[in-house]
């Protein structure tokens, strides 16, 4: 069986020139469905981005009553920056503290004019890291420098992470609904087209099961086809989504990406491109097994 | 070789195409098989090669109770046999070349064993230069003739035949017939479903003939226009 | 009725399947066409409905030259022809009903007068116990009379029958000769391709017969035996 | 020809029941690709939403330096909503500006403790009709304002402005682009489905022409049966989205999107609905139509 191989691939290849109209109806569809899951996954990739660079934002802000000498706050800032859940530790002077809230005010900034920059109190500023970016590591810090008495003002915006926590949530259980639901489109779409092409033969697999042939050797040959066809169809969705990429993506909406805010949008990672056509040979194979068991029956109900 | 026993198949509940058939075919017989249209012919053939399942009965082919054969044994029982379908059942999208080839495909032969098989089959029927085209190019006799090479290419142990000529002229049909018997004598069970009494007379041999199903009359070419019973054995 | 000039017929380049045909069949004819298998008997009658178009040569109908006939006229011409296919070409989810009715329903004939006459036609080839069964239920036999009803239900004005009796058995070939003959007599006209040379000495007719695509003979019944050439007219 | 319509739908509805498998095959595909494009609309309904009340905050703000009576402040509310482009007009007073200014430090409001009301500046503030938000007739209102003399120092956030329009441009190119391809995949998935249903039937087609049927007699049927499975392919969609919107979004996302800011989200409004499901039936009378034009010939090639 291993040394025939080659004939299933021949047969294959000869039964997807032989109807060109079969294979192409079904490599399109293919390539239409995984091209839609391939630009959504762009997206999701590219919001998920955006929402880390809003998560860096995430600190906790300790201000301090009294402004000691730059010796000390170095020490305090080393310390603080000794935590496992902390990743930078800033220190920001009253002055710094006053020209940043004039220019929070914007258009109001008028309105704290001839007020010195004492009215603000100095404070560290404190980021935390990736893995840690979460409620309850956030508390874990408080706590711990609450109990140093020397940080006893702290801020930290409870209210704000939990939302952006809860947009996270929701950004990520609706994609992944939607991208499963796309996944399996995909899959009852091609099981579908598959199932069609099946059909549209099965006056030929009858007879191949008329003159003896197994169950294995008449199915090899339409599962490899349904492969190729997948895997094709996944080659097709990767260089269509590459092109959509290119030439509206980046080109068209460049300018306006930048005006929202938003500096590049990045293409799909190797490892997802190799995915996408992996899976889409996949899904084909999958696709003519489901519809082969309807169509190879051997006649003795 | 074959063997039925009380064996009855009905499509519909109270349409029994057969009727309680009991009959045995040596090795090495040479039987026709005939009857007006409907009587069943095609029906006990594919009882043969498990197309259809007796309602009732057992069947033996070769010694095997094939009646409850499943699809894992189907295929194997088949490949002992050379089937020559009364609509031909031959690969439209294959070339006359490959539908030939299939089933020696099937078996696993050796490339070049298969070339000089099919090539030799398909002289033999006359279709050597048509090897390059597809069923749907030929003329009606000439697939019928692929779907006798097909049946005869594997050297079968039993070929059971269904209607082989009903597209040839008489000349085509008497080398056919030629092979039949040159497949005979080298030990090849023969089952022949035919209309044409010319033929039963110019190669005469035993004769089942079935009527609404039921086994009508069983004779020897010895006795003939003597009818016999259904146990001549 | 049916006019052939200089037809040739080349299915590839130098292989050709009709080799300058000249024939002329009048209105009421009965002609057998013969030949050995792939002479180009089935080719010959695809050019007289359209399936096929000549290489070479013109062809006409009833009158008309349907040589270049295209796919807005050739439906109008084949509801004016009965054709029986070598290969039934019946509709194969349809009830053998529903596939006598068809060519009435294309027709717009009344829904009484179809069911009449698809009954009357049925029950003419001895299926009206098969009325609402699928062609594929059906025997080999039994199949070719639901395209041979098929054909006649529309009482058409030129019958082609390509080996309308190859499936079936003497007694109900008798049959259908007698319905071909009473279609005759009542003006229409036929061409029927056969190998059954005991059918032709049975009912004698004008035989034209083929050979590799060119025409070898054509006889008048009563000059059987005597060689005419191609112009008997 | 009109009398047999009858005809001709009873056929395809006998034709779907005698090949289940190709008509909820076809179905199936027409209904996923259909229920995809319901919930891109649903999803691109509800941000426009969003967007919508994030253009309601757009306003121009005309500072006044004197606070005159209430009569005068009247009279001005009246003759600026007099102008076509403006909605709404506002009077805030300097004690409801400090409130709100207050508000808006959140936690750092104990920052003007002890600051009377008085230093801000009562004010106008202008939002403007929905037809009129965007930067050209702000520019207009702002014109006449100031040509008014009386209020002089005008407030209005122009780069912010410029932002949300990019942002809903962008929204709506890509969304467009989008849903085009998604339509465009659902218009070439069915016919291919169609297609392929046909490819099956191709000897049912070629036996009819060859019994003398027109064109449009044997095409008929197929193209009802085209369009009645697009139709009930469209309503299977619209039920699924539904199921999908009722249990998912609003169940099990609801506590998720009031978090969010969002208060509630949208199902598509009847005339979507309808859309839909015409467009489905449309889509299959358009594959078949496609689909037909290679499978029924005449011979004579
Ligand atoms: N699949 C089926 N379903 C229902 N009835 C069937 C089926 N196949 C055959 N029949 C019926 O069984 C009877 C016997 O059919 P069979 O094909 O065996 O006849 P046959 O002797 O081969 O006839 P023929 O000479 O016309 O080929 C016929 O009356 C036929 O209508
Ligand atoms: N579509 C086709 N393409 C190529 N060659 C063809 C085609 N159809 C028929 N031929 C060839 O043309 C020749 C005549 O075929 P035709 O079907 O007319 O023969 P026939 O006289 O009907 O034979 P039979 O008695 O076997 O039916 C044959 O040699 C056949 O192989
Ligand atoms: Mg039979
Ligand atoms: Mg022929």
């Amino acid at each position: 069986m291993i040394l025939r191989a080659g004939y299933f691939l021949k047969r294959a290849l000869r039964n997807m020139r032989q109807s060109p109209v079969l294979s192409l109806a079904s490599i399109g569809t293919v390539a239409v469905a995984l091209a839609l899951l391939a630009f959504f996954a762009i997206a999701v990739l590219n919001v998920q981005q955006l929402t880390k660079s809003w998560g860096e934002n995430l600190a906790v802000v300790a201000y301090l009553d009294d402004v000691p000498d730059e010796k000390t706050i170095d020490g305090w800032v080393k310390h603080i920056e000794g935590y496992p859940e902390v990743a930078t530790v800033t220190f920001v002077s009253r002055q710094a503290a006053f020209e940043r809230f004039r220019k929070r005010l914007g258009d109001d900034s008028d309105l704290v004019e001839g007020l010195g920059p004492d009215i603000l109190p100095a404070s560290l500023e404190i980021t935390l890291q990736e893995d840690w970016r979460n409620e309850s590591a956030l508390a874990t810090v408080v706590d711990r420098l609450r109990k140093d008495h020397r940080f006893g003002d702290l801020q930290y915006g409870q209210g704000w992470l939990e939302k952006l926590e809860a947009f996270l949530l929701l950004l990520r259980v609706s994609g992944s609904a939607l991208g499963g639901f796309l996944v399996f489109a995909a899959l009852v779409i091609v099981a579908n087209t598959i199932k069609l092409t099946l059909y549209a033969r099965q006056d030929e697999l009858e007879a191949m099961t008329m003159v003896g042939g197994t169950s294995l050797f008449i199915k090899l040959p339409y599962l490899v086809e349904g492969a190729l066809q997948g895997f094709m169809g996944g080659l097709t969705a990767l260089g269509l989504s590459f092109l959509v990429f290119q030439v509206i993506l980046q080109k068209s909406l460049g300018s306006l990406l930048l005006i929202t805010g938003i500096d590049t949008i990045h293409f799909l990672p190797p490892i997802w491109q190799g995915m996408l056509v992996v899976g889409g040979g996949l899904i084909g194979l999958l696709g003519s097994l489901f519809a082969l068991r309807k169509f190879v029956r051997f006649g003795a109900s | 070789m074959i063997q039925l026993f009380n064996v009855c198949k009905a499509y519909q509940r109270d349409q029994n195409a057969l009727n309680d058939i009991t009959l045995n075919i040596d090795k090495g017989e040479f039987v026709y098989l005939t009857g007006p249209s409907g009587a069943g012919k095609s029906t006990l053939l594919k009882l043969l090669y498990c197309a259809e399942r007796p309602t009732r009965g057992q069947i033996l082919v070769n010694g095997r109770n094939i009646t409850r054969f499943g699809p894992s044994r189907i295929p194997y029982l088949r490949r002992n046999l050379g089937i020559i379908f009364q609509d031909f059942k031959l690969l439209t999208r294959r070339t006359v070349y490959e539908n030939v080839a299939f089933p020696l495909e099937i078996q696993g032969r050796k490339r070049f064993e298969i070339s000089k098989k099919v090539y030799h089959t398909l002289k033999s029927v006359g279709l050597e230069h048509r090897l390059n085209h597809h069923p749907l190019q030929l003329s009606g006799g000439e697939q019928q003739r692929v779907a006798v090479a097909r049946a005869l290419v594997v050297d079968p142990l039993i070929l059971l035949a269904d209607e082989p000529t009903g597209n040839l002229d008489p000349e085509v049909t008497l080398d056919i017939m030629e092979l039949f018997k040159i497949a005979n004598a080298r030990g090849t069970t023969i089952v022949m479903a035919t209309h044409d009494r010319s033929l039963i007379h110019q190669f005469p041999r035993r004769v089942v003939s079935l009527e609404a199903g039921s086994l009508a009359t069983d004779d020897l070419p010895l006795f003939r226009g003597q009818p016999g019973t259904t146990g001549h054995f």
